[in-house]
């Protein structure tokens, strides 16, 4: 088990369980995941799921978020300020496209990398050119 | 003076101005943003009615913090974590009180208009409840001491602040996708702040103004 | 109903339906939004969905497709081909984040704007600045 | 020569191989990818020889673009779209043919291979199933004329493109996200491709090599 955890938050359930299980097939067990998504199944955040979900990450390990807009991050925030400071400090929120982002940080997870690392390529994945011209050749 | 009971009375209130508003808000919502605000507020206040009334309310901070809580898991909306951290930030103010003074009333304003601008980064004059909040607080540290005539003037410059967001162009929030498109609707989390403040400070005072919303002219 | 619709091509039928549920609550209905999402409910993408999707656009308006994955790509562009090059000349493959560039191109197309700015608001999208430091300000 | 009914003898044959294959597929396309590669292709010419069965297949060109439709809606990777231009290029350059001799078939192949890499825009090195299907397309332009010799030469050119894998650093697909972590596998779609080869040619001949995989040697 990667010792980076990834969490995603996003507006939408469905949203983020369908981008859990891209996660899922790419890491095969390998990265705890999880989705703290939706306000039931309304779109919204609910920052005490957050909380929740990043208090069952395993304790050994550092966490990592990625989130849609703007307000999920809010309550992203402020989950981390009712955990407190200690927990807060293994977490990590990814300023990274949503979907690019955690597929990056899965993959460097599950190849074992810090969340240093981890963010990094999470945070690459702006720049991550998914079409390629013709003349690029490789 | 706000106690346990007058605070709560204060979310009953609100909340039912919430209900009578709920299409209002979305309306302007909808014009410059995703159009949930008044179901996301409502739904909220709902939520925060009956948790107020099952929980036993020792104190201001603990009537705050459970108010906070319940906001942050049923709004929804950026507006959640907003409101949210302004209770969270009250609550640490008045921990431990069981009745605040104006003094301490604007303690906690201010206390919670620094969370709301840490939480969103938001800055007075982007178009968001950061104007409104500004205005609130600016207005009563101004105007000491506190008379009921303040506190109507104080409801009333809530309203203006709410009022005057409708000429700005969003910087913060969804309605800054928009860019200058934003112009001409005004900010439903400033509306939302405004009739707030109308009923925190009725309810503070047992008696302040309540205002007349020209609905038409905020769209 | 502006003259841009856009079409999200994801792995998962779930993401796919979770981020157009967004856009939908964003647009109001000014913007045509179509998902051509998964294999069935299985991860994957299908072609010849994609071709449905891209057929049920409305007829006087250009397309501008968001897509997750480069094997979501290839199949967009299967699609393309079979469609022939006077469909393709109304339709761009944007090289954006997933979600961040779809909420973008889909706010774009709500306001009127051509395909051309649609397809720069994505990938602009890229650039996007989710979280903000303190010290930033305004 | 190969004639509708051979092309759909070796669609058959193929199929019956990747059933047999699947967990092998899956493996090493879980050591380097997202573990799904097996049953993908076994779905979609699963698919495809029932399609096969219910149309009426006019030539060998209508027979490669039903080939092409179905996979290119039922196999859901990468691969999909790949084997699916792959048969679409052969459904062009062999349209209205009712069979096609050696010429036609590197022809087809090599309208094939470029189709692939127009599509995933992968050169040979790159750890895809373009190594093999250039090692295949090289083979047979290198080795004219044909006989029976050239075409087991040729299969077993394609097993070694795809064993020669292993040892590669993937540069284009999912497997490419683990940079040097990639090497030590066989890329499954080289492996899938190479036995496609063995079925092809089988059919194409009336008889060429069926080889031995030493699977465990793949990764
Ligand atoms: N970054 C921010 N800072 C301050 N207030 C904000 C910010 N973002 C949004 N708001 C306020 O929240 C209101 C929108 O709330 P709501 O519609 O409930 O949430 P959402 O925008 O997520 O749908 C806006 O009208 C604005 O007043
Ligand atoms: N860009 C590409 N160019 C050529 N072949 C590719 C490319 N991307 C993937 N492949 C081939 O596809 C195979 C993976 O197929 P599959 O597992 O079915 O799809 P996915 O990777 O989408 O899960 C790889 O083993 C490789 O041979
Ligand atoms: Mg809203
Ligand atoms: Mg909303
Ligand atoms: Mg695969
Ligand atoms: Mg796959």
């Amino acid at each position: 088990m990667g010792n980076v955890s990834i969490v995603l938050v996003s507006h939408s359930k469905k949203m983020g369980e369908g981008l859990l299980s891209l996660l899922d097939q790419l890491t095969v067990g390998k990265v705890h995941l999880a989705s703290a998504s939706g306000l039931g199944d309304e779109l919204g955040t609910d920052a005490t799921k957050v909380m929740e979900i990043l208090e069952s990450c395993p304790r050994d390990s550092d966490i990592v978020i990625l989130f849609d807009l703007g307000s999920a991050l809010m309550s992203c925030e402020v989950a981390l300020e009712l955990l407190g400071p200690d927990f807060a400090s293994r977490v990590t929120i990814a300023d990274a496209p949503f979907v690019e982002g955690a597929i990056a940080a899965a993959v460097e997870s599950s190849l074992g990398h810090s969340r240093e690392v981890v963010v990094g390529s999470a945070l690459s994945a702006r720049h991550l050119v998914k079409m390629q011209s013709d003349t690029e050749g490789g | 003076m706000l106690t346990v009971d007058s605070f709560v009375q204060f979310v009953e209130a609100y909340h039912e101005r919430l209900r009578a508003l709920t299409d209002l808000l979305n309306v302007l919502d909808n014009r410059i943003g995703d159009g949930d605000h008044g179901t996301n507020m409502a739904r909220g206040f709902d939520a925060a009615v009956k948790k107020l009334h099952q929980s036993s309310l020792g104190d201001l901070g603990m009537s705050c913090s459970t108010l906070a809580m319940t906001l942050i898991s049923t709004v929804g909306g950026a507006s959640g974590p907003l409101y949210g951290t302004a209770f969270l930030k009250l609550s640490t103010v008045w921990k431990g009180l069981k009745s605040v003074d104006g003094d301490s009333l604007r303690r906690g304003l201010t206390a919670s208009l620094e969370g709301i601008q840490a939480r969103g980064k938001a800055v007075p004059g982007d178009k968001t409840m950061v104007d409104v909040w500004y205005a609130m607080t600016s207005y009563l540290h101004q105007n000491d001491p506190f008379s009921s005539e303040v506190w109507n003037q104080a409801v009333e410059t809530a309203q203006q602040a709410a009022v005057e967001t409708k000429d700005k162009i969003a910087k913060k929030g969804r309605a800054s996708y928009l860019g200058t498109r934003s112009v001409g609707v005004c900010d439903p989390g400033s509306v939302s702040s405004a009739v707030l403040f109308e009923e925190l400070i009725h309810s503070f005072t047992g008696g302040a103004l309540r205002l007349e919303w020209e609905t038409l002219a905020l769209y």
